[in-house]
């Protein structure tokens, strides 16, 4: 089991016919993710890798096809614009890996998605890596391994780096989740944390975060609350000078707030170990965790 | 993107904000010649994108012609906070009755803009925020529905609660600076402090905006706004490559695929006790030219001597980059060692492919940021 | 009993200290209508004729003297704002009297409302009067009656015409309800039907419907399809010019549908009298009725 | 408030649609003025508030400065359904592949803005939708999100299945329709044809643009686009005097407080063989000075040979209406009989006021509708 994706997960890649879209979705059916089709507006009747059709629309991937999961690789001007046609046709889950798009467009569509129950990830992220049930995304599947450790993220390469110490550590994941790191995000920290703390297969988790906003810090005192697993943390960014945005737009500390020692004391009083270096993170978990 | 004042005033006026008269004068004639046109008592204000310019003396209330000529000798080309003063804003100056404080921003926990506001105004409110909390008042803001006439209305009361007439023009103010932020792919807007006059008339007269870079490419114009002098050199070229490049002082270069771990590089430098030059993310595909010019970039600061690269090579292969590396590195004159650090798909491949260069190949993280440190520790 | 309103109906007056406001205010009061606040910006800490507390805002007017339902008499520019003030505060009823509405700020309130589960009635409209109940607009009290008749209508002062020759014929109502002749309305035929249909203490309904939108149409599909009560009805505007607006908004013959025939002719095969003069409505109504 | 095709346009042009140039002339030789400032060939198109231009003979493709002369010559001063043209919009001709009709009105069962849209353009939409409603494709918009890309561009593909590019053309158009529709107030916005040429470009060739009379107040500058021509001169009065009136073809003059009054009035004139008139709402006052208003504007018809004032007096009292009419006829000099009825509130006092009077009181509104018939048919 893994939190957001199951056996059921049936996936329209929107962009399929992209240069990013198509080489990821090559790697998302090569590791088996059920890619029911592709869309891209023009487009309808064509073949992806002669095994998946291509759509016009989204709504005809789910007519036709039941997609109820898409993942989008479209340009920032219309990233907003297929989130809103894949909620539209009744997609319930949305893995939105396209870098750059504008926030004001993220902050109209966030009610469009609460008013129909859908589930965003992203946008600006690597997606999601079940392993041994579904890739929406990314993230490289040679690194990762089956197993009960639940990882989340703002970042991308960062997370892959941790998730390659978790596998060499014997330590398998259940999940990797990027969910990204714009100031608006469709799945936060807490919302992940949830899904982890829910999961019957799911046994510790790690928590990924980097500068600015305070989703850490609410994280942090979500899991003190109501979380009984063990989990350990790692913030990027102690050294990053204020008011310069670090890559991703939301990995920026403005008005003194959002910092990394601000997170870790947060986290540390909540009980979370803070790794004090990448290399640090497996140790640290398999010291609570006592496994 | 950050923009100066006047900037942020046009942008104010086109969307119907009360702002008083101004124009930007690079010349102390020029800025006379504008107080002559605008008559007297004249603000004169240094244009540089930092906060505190009034406290560094970059503001100076200008009754007459020779306080204009004064002060605007003494503010062109002053530093504050690191910034020169290339222009001046002149503006007709008002009398000041009250001051308020409104803001607007990018609210990551509700994901709406937040509208904040304060009777505390011309202060700098991160401070009014610390010390004093509950004299904000924050409303979020349904994008759906916009800012409702009722919810300004409320704010615009909190603010001016004896004073229907103000408070309404408060509200309005605060519905224009919604559409403002809206409709310019704002990440924050603000006005402080907006004032009244004896007279009971209200003017935005300070205002900062800051652009949403993301949302550059729907506002062609808005390229023009920004200020390459106020840039760092080596940070507008980055910009120009299309790399996301920010510099620090320090003296090794580091050259990072993705932005969290290009910051865990920055952080491990740090940690064993070197000092990271840059923050550099390479991004997703390692093409020698791409290499080629975040080297320049790295380079052209005299600091860095040596350079690191970080590279998780996740669905890229690791031996692909690597040549990639090799090949920029090679078309290059360098004279600062280079440790590469490349893990994943293909490891082992790249690693004999650097073994056969001048390059230092290194096996961990921790392992290249060790070595990276010493190298330039030794030149230093 | 009657529709919308009961005993229960706590009434706050936007725009109490306004002239209009202010006049049908005093009316509604006489009638013995629970106005238990009015609000005008600026004016909180005023009373109305020394016993209705005057607030800035309705919610205040909520809060301190449990108001659910608001009457309206602000001016055009300001009228939509007073609806969404009044949803937001909580009222569950909303009347709009006030005339000339942008029918663009119809549309954009409408969802405000629907996600809130909030009624409105109008906006130009006379409203609501529930005779013993309550008054809430500016229909005139001497002309009614108490008894078992409904009556709906997009007219004012036709509706009055009718409502008097019901009480002169001793057919007293149990509501008389104008909903207002703009383009866009918070409650039309069929909301108003419905409620009539469901009220047991409305025995018979009388409709008055205008020539413009098809309203009346559907209401008449509904009334074959659902209701057993007997109902009469009555079109204004036969000899209404078409593409010319006749006064109200919505009363507008366009593109050649919306016509008085068309309505009559609709109402008619679904088994609903029409009345060819407002003075053969009663008489209709009781041949039907058999009372 | 309907204005015309050159003014709708500019409007458009405001948003972002492609509308080809053009300007209004009154004369013929500014007429040749403009078409050689743009070069030939162009259209000369009649600017009358009517539909059917094309088949009237108003709308003329003119290849050269002749063919300008000769057409605005001829269609300078023309009568089209009653509307005589005073203006001719000279606009380059293009060249036309394809014809599309695009529109938005305001739909009252979804109480939203309403896009129809059908590849059968250029023709009268009315028929269309009368004999196949099938081709008229329909989407209601969520004014909370606007009009989605993938709600547009799917109306786009139903009208052009196998022309990506032609169906984003289209998408574009319907959203920038929107986006001018809501921000102009208007109560109807029809492009009718847009059209591609054979190179593939979209093009706006006719636009029509109903405004919100009750939204002008928020467009001052919009009152400026009323052509006062094309108005009936009473009508032009009553909406100064802001009177709802509408003149029509009869003998009898309608004074009632309501609309809807009003309408049955006319209906019952009719019923009981009269000719009315007008429709006249004098509203909820009855003000001497608004009645003088009134009967002037009904007066100025020379075919009225008797007035019908039927007032239902509710929260008015009758008595207070009554001695307002007298007031008011008193101060004029009329010379046709006036029937009156008064029910509600006092009616008795007010109709023994009636009988000092010249005034010819009714109790009912049948009766008086009798009477008015009578008296008209009497003296005509």
């Amino acid at each position: 089991m893994a939190i957001f994706v199951d056996q059921n997960t049936k996936v329209v890649v929107q962009g399929i016919t992209g240069r990013d879209g198509g080489f990821h979705s090559s790697q998302m059916l090569a590791y088996g993710t059920d890619i029911v089709a592709g869309v891209t507006p023009g487009r309808g009747g064509q073949m992806f890798e002669d095994k998946v059709p291509v759509y016009n629309s989204v709504k005809q991937a789910v007519e036709e096809k039941g997609a109820n999961t898409s993942v989008i690789f479209v340009p920032p001007f219309g990233a907003a614009g297929a989130i809103y046609e894949a909620a539209d046709a009744g997609c319930k889950l949305i893995v939105c890996i396209t870098e750059g798009v504008p926030t004001v467009d993220m902050v109209k569509v966030m009610p469009y998605l609460q008013e129909r129950g859908v589930r965003l990830i992203g946008p600006n992220c690597p997606g999601l890596l079940a392993p041994g049930i579904a890739k929406l995304g990314i993230l490289p599947t040679s690194i990762v391994k089956e197993g009960p450790v639940g990882l989340v993220s703002r970042s991308g390469t960062l997370t892959y780096e941790v998730v390659y110490q978790l596998s060499a550590a014997g330590l398998g994941q259940t999940t990797c989740l990027g969910i990204g790191g714009d100031p608006v995000i469709g799945t936060n920290f807490m919302d992940a944390i949830e899904a982890f703390n829910n999961d019957p297969l799911t046994e510790a988790f790690v928590m990924i975060g980097e500068i600015g906003g305070d989703a850490e810090e609410q994280a942090a005192a979500w899991i003190q609350e109501n979380c009984k697993k063990p989990v350990v943390s790692f913030i990027a960014g102690q050294t990053a000078p204020p008011g310069k945005r670090m890559g991703h737009a939301g990995a920026i500390v403005s008005g003194g707030s959002g910092t990394a020692a601000e997170k870790k004391k947060a986290l540390e009083a909540a009980g979370i170990p803070v790794a004090e270096r990448p290399m640090d993170i497996v140790p640290a978990l398999q010291e609570i965790w006592k496994r | 993107m950050n923009i100066h004042e006047y900037q942020a005033k046009d942008i104010f006026r086109d969307f119907g904000l009360p702002v008083p008269g101004g124009k930007v004068a690079a010349t102390v004639d020029e800025a006379v010649d504008l107080a002559n046109e605008y008559g007297y008592p004249v603000m004169v204000k240094c244009q540089v994108l930092t906060g505190g310019r009034g406290k560094a003396g970059g503001i100076k209330f200008s009754p007459t012609e020779d306080d204009v000529r004064k002060n605007a000798e003494a503010i062109l080309g002053m530093d504050i906070k690191g910034h020169t003063v290339h222009k001046v804003l002149i503006t007709p100056a008002v009398d000041i009755e009250s001051e308020y404080y409104i803001g607007m921003l990018i609210d990551r926990n509700t994901k709406r803009v937040l509208l904040m506001a304060s009777a505390e105004g011309g202060v700098e409110i991160e401070q009014v925020a610390k010390d004093t909390p509950e004299l904000i008042f924050k409303q979020p803001i349904d994008p759906r529905f916009g800012l409702l006439d009722h919810e300004a209305l409320d704010m615009g009361m909190r603010l001016c609660p004896d004073d229907i007439k103000k408070a309404r023009q408060l509200a309005s103010a605060m519905q224009k600076l919604y559409v403002a932020f809206m409709h310019s792919d704002a990440s924050l807007a603000e006005i402080n402090p907006f004032i009244f006059t004896p007279e009971g008339k209200g003017h935005a007269i300070d205002a900062k905006v800051n652009l949403d870079d993301n949302a550059l490419f729907r506002h062609p114009g808005y390229e023009d706004l920004r200020d390459l002098d106020a840039e760092d050199p080596s940070e507008r070229e980055a910009r120009q490559a299309e790399l996301s490049f920010v510099k620090l002082e320090g003296n090794v270069g580091c050259l990072v695929n993705g932005a969290g771990l290009a910051m865990a590089t920055m952080d491990l430098v740090k940690y064993y006790g070197g000092r990271p030059a840059n923050f550099l993310d390479i991004g997703g595909s390692s093409k020698p030219e791409k290499v080629v010019n975040a080297l320049t970039i790295i380079l052209s600061d005299p600091e860095v001597k040596a350079i690191l690269f970080n590279i998780f090579g996740g669905i890229t292969r690791c031996d692909d980059v690597a040549k990639g590396i090799i090949a920029a590195t090679e078309s290059m004159d360098i004279h600062v060692p280079i440790v590469v650090r490349l893990t994943g798909t293909n490891e082992e491949e790249a690693r004999a492919l650097l073994a056969e260069t001048d390059l230092v190949p290194a096996e961990t993280m921790d392992e290249a940021v060790q070595k990276a440190n010493e190298l330039a520790g030794a030149a230093s």
